[in-house]
C-alpha cells in the first residue's frame, strides 16, 4: 500500500517575492510522469515539506489551465515558511496533495462573481480568477475587490493590468489607510463593498482573508442582497495531515482539511463557527 | 473545621476579597477529594479539608490572571505559591491564602485498593519528608485542633532512599532508569500538573530548535525526564503531584528529590524558602563547590 | 465455535505460535500495573482480570511511527519506511479495546476510495455529505492491523469506572476479535471468531458440553450485571455547544495527555521531522498547543474549548460521520485523571436543552 | 540555500598534515554547498578575491571558511563577504588550522577530523540569520565621580575637548588627598603648587559642573543613556550668594578636630577645608555647629554680610543624563589599628604618613615643624615602618600598594630638610622604587640625606619616658635593634574606600576581594569596565602614584572622549534576544544577566488575548555573554550569532 | 564504526541493531567539547599554535561563554551517542563576562549529580578550566579525556537509532 506521507519531489523554478514577508514559489516535479497526472481545482491546496523541517498547508495560487508549474505563496509564520523563505531556486522541497475540495467551479458557471480577498487571502482567488479568465464564456461578469493593510502588502500585482483589461472585469484595489501617491480606494473591505454595491442578481461572493475580514464581511454581504448560499469562503485552520485524520482542523464534523477549505456560508453558520 | 472553613470562604466572597476560591471537594466516588471552584457564597458549603485533600491547588492559579483567588493551601502548596511569588507568576494581592495546619496526607493510590478510612490508608510518601506544619504563608489560618497527633511521623532521614540509589553499581541504576523511563508515554501529566512549570512553551514541545525526540523511546524518554527534573532544580517543593499523576507509575519524586538533596548539600538551598529568595540558578557564590572541575 | 481448553495446552501453543508470531499482551509488572508488551515466555502472558494501563491501540496506531526519511546528502530527497512485515497476535485485548480498533479503522482504513486524487470534490454551497471523515487509507496503520491477529479475553470483573454497555459493548464482546477467550475453571473457553482465529486455534481444545455451555451462557448474561457505571448517551450534543457547562466541567482539568493516550480510540497525531526523520506522533486535543496557529492565533484558546472538543468528537461529530460514538467507555480516562474529570458523568448530567 | 565553502591551505601550514583537497571534496557533497574550492592562502587578496568571484558568479548566499581561528580572520572574512553583497553575519569559519592540522599528526584522521569541522561548520551556516549592526544615541555629558586629582584632570581632558564634563565630589571641597599633601615624590613639587592651577581650571570651565558636598544616589541606563540621580547634601551656605570672605568661620565659636590636617590642627564648625579650596564656600558641619546640636548661636548667619547661611537647607536631588561614567573615588588609609603592637591610638607620637604630610607642609597645622604630638617638641629621631597593611595577608591586605617606599623615602627627606639634626630609620622589607627616577631618588635620600634603612619588621614598640622604643630586626645584618625614637611614622597602605561595594553594585561593576574595581583587562583594557561606558582612573582600581593617577584620568578620558565624539554607538548584533512569546516573565535571566541588560515590558499576548509581561534587551547593554540564555527555561531568550538553533544544528550534525 | 557518517541506515533498519558499535579495542570515542571564546577556546588556539599535539577525537563548538551552554545541549550530544561531553570555560575570576563560569559551575554541579544518578558514567559529561595560556593544558586534558572515555567504552545506550 501506498505511503500516503510520501510527497513528491519538487524543484523550486522560480521565487518571487510578493510582499516583505511573502513569497510565491514556482515548482515544478522531478517526475514527469507525476507531473502529467497531477491535477487540481483552484482552492485545494497541497501539503508542501522542507524536507527535515515539517510541513505545512499552502493553497495553489495558480489556475490549473495554466500550468507549467504549481505556484504557491507563502507568508513567513513559522518554522517551515521561515525555511522556505530562505529557499532558492535550485532548492527542492516535497508536496503531497491536492487535498481538499476546492471551489465548485460547476456551480458557478453562469453567475456573476464577486472575489473579495485581503492580504495573502488572493491567492486562491488568483487561481479562481485566472480559472475564470481562462474559461470566460462560463462565467460572468468578474468583480475584484482586492484589499491589503498597505500597499505594500498588495500580492500579484503584474496581474492586475490583465484583469483590468479583461472583459467584463472589474478591479478594485484598497488599502486600510492612506498613502502618498496611492491613487486606488481606501478603507477596510467591507466600507469598499458598500460603496462598490456589487450586483447580487445572479452573483456569487467567494471571500477569501484573514478571519477578522471574513467576520465582518459576511454581514456586508448579506445586508448587500447575497444570500447565504452564494457566499463561498476559504478557511485557514491548523492542519497537519491534510487527510481528515489528525484531528485539529475540524469546525463541527467538518475538516477543513478534507471537507473544505471551500465552504458556504451558510454551512458554517449552521455550524457557528464551532472550533 | 470545615465549619470554620466554609464560614472563611463565604465571606472573603461575600466581601468579594476573592471573586473565587480554589478548594477541595467531596470526589464522585465519595471519599477521594478533587478540585472545586467556587465562586458564589452557597457552594462554600461543598469545601472540605481533610486527609484525602491532596492535591496541589496553586496549579490552579495560572488559570485566572488578575483575578483575585482565594486558596485553600497546607504547607507544601504554600511553598509553591511562594515560588510562583518568586517568579513572578502571581501578584501577592491576587491570592487570598487560606492556609490549613496538615499533618499529612493519604497516599491516594491506596485508595484504589478498596480501603477507605485514614486509619488504614498509607499516609503518602510526600508527607514522610515534611513535618507536620502550619503553611509559612497564609492570609488566613484554619487549625487543625482536632487532628494534630494523627499525624505522619517525619522520617529521620529523608534521603535515605536516595543514598541508597547512589549507592548502586552505574549500571544498576542506568538498567532502572531505563526500565521506568521505557513506560513515559510522553502525556505530560507530570508537566501540565506542576504548578511551576507554567512555561508559556515548554521546551519538549519547541521546534526552533527541537530540544530532544518528541517520539517516546529512550532517548528522548530520558532527555524529557531529566530536563523535567533538572528545571526544577531549586523549585520543586516536593508535593509529589508530577508522581502522582503518571499513568504509569515512574517514581519521579526520587529524580525531584535527588536534585533537592544535591542542591541542599551543595549551596544549602531549599526551594520556597521565602519570597525573597533568589532562583537558584540565577545567582551564585564565590565558593560553590568545584571538585568536580578539572 | 465453542471449545475449552486447559490453561496448560493454552499456554503450550502460545508458545508454538511465537515461532512464527510476534506475541503481544499483557504482562504485569509488580507495583506498576500491566502493559501490553512484546512477550517473550508465555509466563510473562497475565490473562487475569486487570486492565492494562495502555490499550492495545498502541500496538496499531504507535505512539510513534516513523514515516520517511531524508537521507543526508546534498542532494535532498525522500524515502519512505516500509512498515513491518512480521505478523502477531495479540493476546488477551479486551471487548472495548478491540470495538475501539474497528472504530479507528473508520478512520486509518476506510473503504478504499477510488482514488487518491479527488476529481469530484463535495461541492460547496451544496449539502455536505453525510460522511466527512477521512477517506485516506493510512499504510502503516493498515498494515498493523493486517498483520495481527486478535485473541480477545472477555472481562470477568469490571470497575468502577467500566461503562462499555453504556457504549453498546458487552464485557463479552466479539467485535473485532479474531478469536475470544473466556475464563472458565481449569482454562478457557475459546470462541473461534473469523477464519484467521481458526488458522491459529482452530485445532485446539474440545467441544463445549452443552451443560458447560449453558454455564458460560449464563455467566455472559451476568457480566454487563457487574457494571455499576450506567451512563446516558444522548444522540446528539449539539444543543449545549455554547453552554457554560463545558466551562464548569474543564475547570480542574490539567490539560495533559492521559486521557488521549490512553483512550482506545482517540486518534489525534502530530507529524514531526525530527533528525531528518519524518515520524507521527500521539497528540491529543487536551493539549493547549494542539491547534496553535504559527500566526499566533488559536481556534481553541482555553479549557473549555479542548475539553468541550474532546467530548463532541466522541459523542457528537463522529457520529455524524461514522454512525457511532468514539468511546467505547473503557474507563481509562476516568480511572487515570489527576483529577478525577469523569467523561461518563459529564455526558451524563449534560444539560441538553429540547431539540432547537 | 546556497552555501560556498572555501578551504585553505595556509601555506602547508594546514596543507602538511591535512589534505585539503579531500577536504573540500567532501564539503561539496555536505546538504547546502552549492559551491567547494580551496586556495593557498584565503586571507590574502587573491584569496579574498575568490570567494567575492564565487559569490558572485555562484549567487550564494552563506559562506564557510575552512582555515584558522576566528579569532585571527573571522573580521576579515565578514568584510569580504558584505563587500561581495552578502550580510556579513553569514559566515562562519571551521578553525582547522590551531584545532585540527596543527596539532595532529598527518594521516586520514587528521584530515576526517577537518572534514568534521567544516561539516559542523556549514551545519551552523545554515542556521545563521542576517543581522545588522544597532545603533544607540548618546548623551554628550561625562559623569565624573570623584574629585580628586584623577577626577579633576579627566574633567580638565574632557573640557579641552569640549565636551562637558560633571564632576561629584563627595567632600566639601574638591582636590581629595593631593590637597593634603606637601610635597611629592621624586621631584619635590609642592603638591599645592602644581594641584591648584588644575582645580582652578577645572572650576573655571565652562564645561565643568562640579557638585561638591554630594553623593551619588542611583545609577541607571547603559552606556550612551546613564540617568543619575545626585544627592545634593546640605552646606547651609548658599553658594551663589557667598564670596568666601571668610567673616563667618572667623567668627564660629566651636573648635574641632580638622579632617584636612588628619586631626592635627581644630577647625570652626563652619569651615572651608583648606585655603585653596573649590568652591571657596564654606560649609557647616552640622554634627558640631551649635545651631543644629543645640538650636542656639547662628551667629554665622548674623555676621554673613550676604545672607548666605542658610540652616533650612534640605538634601536636594538632581537627575542628570551622561554618556560615560568615568570612576575616580579613589583610596583610603588602611586602618592600622589591627597592629595592636605598634600602639597606634595609644602612642600619640605613633603617627601615619598623612599626619607627617601635614606636619611638614608650612601651612599645617604645626607650621612645618616636625613635632612631637605628644608635647610638642621637636622630633629628632624619627624611625618610619612600611609596609603597614599592605602585603600582609593575615591583617592587611595581599598586595604591595606601590608608593610607601616612595613617600617615606620622601618623609625621610622631609624630615632632614625641615631639621637637619634629624635622623631618619625606615624599615622596610623591600624596596619598589620602580619609576622614572624613584631608584635614584631613594638613593639619594640614603646618600645625601642620611636615612638609615633596616631590612626588617619592627616587632614592638613601647613607650619609655618620652621617647618610643622602637624593636625590631636588621634581617641584613642578622641584628636585633632597637631604636630611642621620638616619632614613629607608619607608611600605612592604600585600600579601597569603605563604601566602594555599594558603588561598585551601583554601578554593575565587579570587583575584587580587596574590594578594589576591576578593570575589564588587566593589560588590554585597563581603565575599562565589562560595563561599557564606565571607565576607572585612580586608586579606586589599585594603588597609584599621582602620575599614574593622572596618566589613567587622560586613558579614561580618552575612553570617554571615543563615545562622545560618536553621533550614535554601533553596536555588535551578537546580542541576546527575547522571543516573547515564549516568555514567561519569570525574570530568571534579570537575575542572571552581570550587565543588568534586560529589563520587563508589557505585551499584548494574541494567543493569551491578554496583556502580559515579558522581558526585552536593552541593545546598547547586552554583552553577547548568553548567561540569560541557559538561565531561562523556557527558552525564550537566544544569543545572535551563538542560538539555540545554530548550536543544536551543530551536535546534530556531529 | 564512524557515527558521523550521518544517519544513513536504511529504512529498513529497526531498533534491534541500534547498539551494534565497534569492538572496544579500536574504539575512538567521539568527544563534543564545548569551550568558552575567550580562555578555553583560546587555550586551544595556543596549544595549535605551539604545536602540541593530542589525540584527534573532540570536536569544538565554540560558545561565547561557558555560561552559554545550555544543559539541552550536553543532554542532546549524550541522547544522540557522543560518547564525552566536556564544558570547558575560564578559571573562576577570569570570566570574560565576570560572573558566566559561576552560573555554569553551579548548573553543571546539579546536571553532572542527576546524569550520573540516572546512571549515565560520570566520565562522559565532565567539566575543566582552561585559561588562554594553557595550551598545553588543554592538550593534555584531552588526552586524558579521550584515555577516560575510552576506558568508559562507547556510549552504547543511546542514539543507534538516529
Amino acid at each position: 500500500m501506498k505511503n500516503i506521507y510520501l510527497p513528491h519531489v519538487v524543484e523550486i523554478v522560480d521565487v518571487q517575492e510578493e510582499t516583505p514577508d511573502v513569497k510565491t514559489f514556482k515548482l515544478k516535479f522531478r517526475d514527469n510522469v507525476v507531473e502529467e497526472s497531477f491535477d487540481y481545482r483552484p482552492g485545494q491546496f497541497v501539503e508542501l515539506s522542507v524536507f527535515g523541517e515539517g510541513e505545512a498547508p499552502f493553497c495553489f495560487s495558480n489556475s490549473p489551465t495554466r500550468r507549467n508549474v504549481i505556484e504557491c505563496s507563502v507568508k513567513r509564520m513559522g518554522q517551515v515558511t521561515e525555511a522556505l523563505h530562505e529557499m532558492d531556486t535550485g532548492d527542492t522541497v516535497g508536496i503531497r496533495g491536492p487535498y481538499g475540495n476546492g471551489f465548485p467551479l460547476e456551480d458557478l458557471k453562469g453567475k456573476n462573481l464577486l472575489f473579495v480577498a485581503g492580504g495573502i487571502g488572493l491567492a486562491p482567488l488568483r487561481s479562481l480568477i485566472n480559472y475564470c479568465l481562462d474559461n470566460r464564456k462560463d462565467y460572468k461578469t468578474l468583480t475584484i475587490v482586492n484589499g491589503a493593510r498597505t500597499s505594500k502588502d498588495l500580492m500579484y500585482r503584474n496581474e492586475y493590468p490583465v484583469w483590468e483589461k479583461a472583459k467584463d472585469t472589474s478591479l478594485h484595489l484598497t488599502v486600510d489607510c492612506q498613502e502618498e501617491n496611492w491613487t486606488c480606494m481606501v478603507g477596510v473591505v467591507p466600507k469598499v463593498l458598500e460603496q462598490i454595491k456589487p450586483t447580487c442578481g445572479n452573483s456569487v461572493a467567494i471571500v477569501c482573508g484573514p478571519p477578522i475580514m471574513i467576520k465582518f464581511t459576511m454581514p456586508t454581504l448579506l445586508k448587500l442582497g447575497f444570500c447565504e448560499d452564494a457566499i463561498i469562503t476559504t478557511l485557514e485552520m491548523k492542519m497537519k495531515c491534510g487527510l481528515g485524520q489528525c484531528g485539529r482542523c475540524n469546525i463541527g464534523h467538518l475538516y477543513v482539511c478534507k471537507d473544505g477549505p471551500v465552504f458556504s456560508y451558510s454551512q458554517l453558520k449552521d455550524k457557528n463557527f464551532q472550533f | 473545621m470545615n465549619v470554620e472553613l466554609r464560614k472563611k470562604a463565604k465571606e472573603l466572597l461575600k466581601t468579594k476579597q476573592v471573586e473565587m476560591i480554589i478548594g477541595y471537594q467531596r470526589g464522585p466516588d465519595g471519599i477521594s477529594a478533587t478540585p472545586v471552584f467556587i465562586t458564589r457564597e452557597e457552594e462554600a458549603e461543598n469545601l472540605i479539608w481533610d486527609v484525602y485533600c491532596v492535591y496541589n491547588l496553586s496549579n490552579y492559579l495560572k488559570d485566572f490572571p488578575g483575578k483575585k483567588i482565594g486558596i485553600i493551601a497546607k504547607e507544601c502548596d504554600v511553598r509553591s505559591i511562594i515560588v510562583l511569588l518568586q517568579e513572578n507568576q502571581l501578584k501577592r494581592d491576587d491570592i487570598f491564602i487560606i492556609g490549613v495546619e496538615c499533618s499529612g496526607v493519604i497516599a491516594e493510590h491506596t485508595l484504589a485498593s478498596g480501603k477507605e478510612s485514614p486509619g488504614e490508608l498509607d499516609f503518602d510518601e510526600k508527607c514522610k519528608a515534611c513535618r507536620p506544619s502550619t503553611p509559612r504563608l497564609y492570609d488566613y489560618l484554619v487549625s487543625q485542633k482536632d487532628q494534630k497527633d494523627k499525624g505522619v511521623l517525619p522520617e529521620e532521614n529523608p534521603y535515605q532512599d536516595i543514598r541508597k540509589f547512589e549507592a548502586k553499581s552505574i549500571e544498576e541504576r542506568f538498567k532502572f532508569w531505563q526500565e521506568e523511563f521505557s513506560r513515559c508515554i510522553r502525556c505530560y501529566a507530570c508537566r501540565q500538573i506542576c504548578p511551576m512549570c507554567y512555561c508559556p512553551r515548554c521546551v519538549a514541545d519547541q521546534t526552533m530548535p527541537t530540544w530532544f525526540s518528541r517520539a517516546p523511546d529512550l532517548e528522548g524518554n530520558l532527555a524529557w525526564n531529566v530536563i523535567r527534573a533538572f528545571h526544577l532544580a531549586g523549585r520543586c517543593i516536593d508535593c509529589g503531584e508530577c508522581e502522582r499523576a503518571c499513568p504509569v507509575g515512574i517514581p519521579l519524586r526520587e529524580v525531584n528529590k535527588k536534585i533537592e538533596k544535591d542542591i541542599k548539600e551543595l549551596f544549602d538551598y531549599e526551594a520556597g524558602a521565602g519570597v525573597d529568595q533568589k532562583p537558584l540558578l540565577s545567582c551564585f557564590d564565590q565558593n560553590d563547590p568545584e571538585d568536580f572541575i578539572r | 465455535m465453542l471449545k475449552s481448553i486447559t490453561k496448560e495446552d493454552f499456554f503450550t501453543r502460545v508458545g508454538e505460535l511465537s515461532n512464527d508470531f510476534e506475541i503481544i499482551g499483557p504482562m504485569e509488572l509488580p507495583l506498576k500495573g500491566i502493559f501490553y508488551q512484546s512477550i517473550l515466555n508465555t509466563e510473562d502472558l497475565y490473562l487475569g482480570d486487570g486492565f492494562a494501563i495502555e490499550p492495545i491501540k498502541k500496538f496499531f496506531l504507535e505512539p510513534s511511527t516513523r514515516l520517511l526519511r531524508y537521507p543526508w546528502k546534498n542532494e535532498p530527497g525522500v524515502e519512505s519506511f516500509s512498515p513491518p512485515e512480521r505478523e502477531r497476535i495479540a493476546i488477551g485485548v479486551r471487548p472495548c479495546e478491540a470495538k475501539g480498533l474497528v472504530l479507528l479503522d473508520s478512520v486509518f482504513d476506510p473503504p478504499a476510495s477510488s482514488d487518491l486524487i479527488p476529481n469530484s470534490a463535495p461541492g460547496a454551497g451544496k449539502k455536505s455529505s453525510n460522511r466527512a471523515g477521512s477517506t485516506y487509507q493510512d499504510a502503516f496503520y493498515t498494515n498493523n492491523r493486517k498483520r495481527t491477529i486478535i485473541v480477545g479475553l472477555a472481562c470477568g470483573r469490571p470497575d468502577r469506572c467500566c461503562f462499555c454497555t453504556s457504549l453498546g459493548v458487552s464485557p463479552a464482546g466479539t467485535t473485532g476479535m479474531d478469536v475470544l477467550l473466556f475464563e472458565i475453571e481449569g482454562g478457557f473457553a475459546i470462541e473461534i471468531i473469523t477464519d484467521r482465529g481458526k488458522g491459529i486455534f482452530g485445532a485446539l481444545g474440545k467441544e463445549l458440553s452443552e451443560e458447560e455451555k449453558k454455564l458460560l451462557t449464563s455467566v455472559n448474561n451476568k457480566r454487563e450485571d457487574l457494571l455499576e457505571k450506567k451512563i446516558r448517551v444522548p444522540e446528539s450534543m449539539d444543543t449545549i455547544f455554547t453552554s457554560d457547562y463545558w466551562d464548569k466541567v474543564s475547570r480542574s482539568c490539567i490539560s495533559c495527555g492521559i486521557c488521549t493516550y490512553l483512550c482506545p480510540t482517540c486518534h489525534c497525531f502530530d507529524l514531526i521531522d525530527e533528525r531528518r526523520i519524518k515520524l507521527r506522533c500521539y497528540d491529543g486535543c487536551s493539549f493547549p498547543h494542539f491547534t496553535l496557529h504559527a500566526s499566533g492565533e488559536n481556534p481553541r484558546p482555553t479549557k473549555k474549548e479542548r475539553y468541550r472538543q474532546r467530548v463532541f468528537h466522541k459523542f457528537d461529530y463522529f457520529k455524524i460521520n461514522f454512525g457511532e460514538n468514539l468511546c467505547v467507555g473503557c474507563g481509562r480516562c476516568i480511572r487515570f485523571c489527576p483529577v478525577k474529570i469523569d467523561i461518563g458523568d459529564i455526558v451524563d448530567k449534560a444539560p441538553l436543552s429540547k431539540k432547537r | 540555500m546556497k552555501i560556498g565553502v572555501f578551504t585553505c591551505h595556509c601555506g602547508t601550514n594546514i596543507a602538511a598534515t591535512v589534505d585539503v583537497e579531500k577536504v573540500a571534496q567532501a564539503a561539496a557533497e555536505f546538504p547546502g554547498v552549492t559551491f567547494s574550492t580551496a586556495y593557498n592562502y584565503m586571507c590574502s587578496d587573491p584569496g579574498q578575491n575568490i570567494v567575492k568571484k564565487a559569490i558572485k558568479e555562484h549567487a550564494l548566499d552563506r559562506v564557510v571558511i575552512a582555515s584558522c581561528s576566528p579569532s585571527l580572520h573571522e573580521k576579515t572574512f565578514r568584510k569580504c563577504v558584505e563587500d561581495a553583497g552578502i550580510n556579513p553575519y553569514l559566515v562562519e569559519m571551521a578553525n582547522i588550522r590551531e584545532h585540527c592540522s596543527w596539532v595532529h599528526p598527518e594521516g586520514e584522521q587528521t584530515t576526517a577530523k577537518a572534514i568534521e569541522l567544516v561539516r559542523i561548520a556549514v551545519a551552523k551556516v545554515s542556521r545563521d540569520r542576517p543581522l545588522e549592526m544597532t545603533y544607540t544615541p548618546i548623551e554628550k555629558k561625562v559623569l565624573i565621580i570623584g574629585g580628586g586629582i584623577a577626577g579633576i584632570q579627566s574633567a580638565i581632558d574632557i573640557a579641552f575637548a569640549n565636551y562637558p564634563a560633571v564632576i561629584v565630589e563627595r567632600e566639601p571641597s574638591i582636590g581629595g588627598r593631593m590637597a593634603s599633601f606637601d610635597k611629592t615624590f621624586p621631584t619635590l613639587d609642592c603638591a599645592a603648587c602644581i594641584l591648584t592651577p588644575k582645580m582652578v581650571t577645572v572650576s573655571q570651565s565652562e564645561h565643568v559642573t562640579i557638585h561638591t558636598y554630594s553623593e551619588i544616589e542611583e545609577v541607571t541606563g547603559y552606556v550612551g543613556n546613564f540617568t543619575v540621580k545626585i544627592r545634593k547634601k546640605p552646606r547651609s551656605v548658599d553658594i551663589n550668594k557667598c564670596t568666601g570672605c571668610g567673616v563667618c568661620y572667623g567668627k564660629c565659636p566651636v573648635r574641632v578636630p580638622s579632617e584636612f590636617d588628619q586631626g592635627l590642627g581644630k577647625r570652626p564648625a563652619i569651615y572651608i577645608p583648606f585655603p585653596q579650596a573649590v568652591p571657596n564656600v564654606p560649609v557647616i558641619d552640622r554634627e558640631s555647629c551649635l545651631w543644629f546640636t543645640e538650636q542656639k548661636c547662628g551667629i554665622c548667619q548674623k555676621v554673613c554680610p550676604f545672607g548666605a547661611i542658610d540652616y533650612d537647607m534640605e538634601d536636594e536631588i538632581i537627575e542628570e543624563k551622561f554618556g560615560a561614567i568615568i570612576v575616580a573615588t579613589g583610596f583610603q588609609q588602611f586602618d592600622y589599628s589591627v597592629y595592636g603592637e605598634y600602639g597606634y591610638g595609644k602612642f600619640k607620637n605613633v603617627i601615619t604618613g598623612l599626619h607627617f604630610e601635614r606636619m611638614v607642609n608650612s601651612s599645617g597645622p604645626t607650621g612645618g615643624k616636625i613635632i612631637k604630638p605628644s608635647d610638642g617638641k621637636e622630633a629628632r629621631e624619627v624611625v618610619f615602618i612600611q609596609c603597614i597593611g599592605s602585603r600582609d595577608e593575615q591583617k592587611g591586605v595581599p598586595y604591595c600598594s606601590r608608593l610607601c617606599c616612595m613617600y617615606t623615602a620622601k618623609h625621610a627627606l622631609l624630615l632632614r630638610e625641615h631639621n637637619p639634626d634629624a635622623q631618619a630609620y625606615v624599615f622596610y622589607i623591600d624596596i619598589r622604587a620602580a619609576g622614572k627616577n624613584y631608584e635614584e631618588f631613594v638613593k639619594k635620600v640614603q646618600d645625601e640625606y642620611g636615612a638609615i634603612y633596616l631590612r626588617g619588621r619592627v616587632s614592638r614598640i613601647f613607650e619609655k619616658g618620652d621617647k618610643l622604643i622602637v624593636r625590631g630586626a636588621d634581617t641584613l645584618s642578622g641584628a636585633q635593634i632597637e631604636i630611642e625614637a621620638d616619632l614613629v611614622v607608619m607608611a600605612t597602605g592604600l585600600v579601597a574606600m569603605p563604601d566602594a561595594v555599594s558603588l561598585a553594585q551601583m554601578l554593575h561593576i565587579p570587583y575584587d576581594q580587596n574590594n578594589l574595581f576591576t578593570e575589564a583587562h588587566p593589560k588590554l583594557a585597563p581603565v575599562e569596565t565589562i560595563t561599557s561606558g564606565i571607565f576607572l582612573t585612580g586608586a579606586c582600581q589599585a594603588p597609584k602614584d599621582i602620575p599614574d593617577a593622572v596618566a589613567t584620568a587622560s586613558a579614561a578620558s580618552v575612553k570617554a572622549l571615543g563615545l562622545m565624539v560618536q553621533d550614535k554607538l554601533a553596536r555588535e548584533p551578537l546580542i541576546a534576544r527575547v522571543i516573547p512569546e515564549l516568555c514567561s516573565g519569570c525574570r530568571a535571566c534579570i537575575e542572571a544577566c552581570p550587565f543588568s541588560a534586560i529589563e520587563t515590558e508589557e505585551i499584548e499576548d494574541l494567543r493569551l488575548r491578554r496583556k502580559r509581561t515579558v522581558v526585552k534587551v536593552i541593545e546598547g547593554v547586552c554583552t553577547g555573554c548568553g548567561i540569560c540564555t541557559t538561565a531561562c527555561r523556557m527558552s525564550a531568550i537566544d544569543l545572535e550569532g551563538f542560538s539555540n538553533r545554530q548550536i543544536m544544528e551543530e551536535l546534530a550534525v556531529l | 564504526m564512524n557515527k558521523s557518517q550521518i544517519p544513513d541506515h536504511s529504512p529498513q533498519k529497526n531498533s534491534g541493531d541500534r547498539n551494534l558499535k565497534a569492538p572496544i579495542k579500536d574504539f575512538e570515542p567521539k568527544i563534543v567539547g564545548f569551550l568558552c571564546n575567550w580562555c578555553s577556546y583560546a587555550g586551544a588556539d595556543l596549544a595549535g599554535t605551539s604545536r602540541i599535539k593530542y589525540p584527534p577525537n573532540i570536536r569544538v563548538i565554540r560558545v561565547p561563554c561557558s555560561g552559554r551552554v545550555n544543559p539541552l545541549f550536553v543532554l542532546n550530544c549524550l541522547m544522540n551517542g557522543v560518547d564525552g561531553v566536556l564544558v570547558s570555560g575560564c578559571h573562576i575570576g577570569d570570566c570574560h563576562y565576570s560572573e558566566g563560569n559561576f552560573y555554569a559551575r553551579r548548573r553543571f554541579a546539579i546536571l553532572k549529580r542527576l546524569l550520573e544518578y540516572i546512571g549515565i558514567d560520570p566520565r562522559r559529561f565532565q567539566m575543566a578550566w582552561v585559561s588562554a595560556a594553557e595550551g598545553e593544558r588543554w592538550a593534555k586534558l584531552v588526552g586524558e579525556l579521550v584515555e577516560e572515555i575510552k576506558e568508559a567504552g562507547p556510549n552504547e545506550h543511546f542514539g543507534g537509532n538516529r
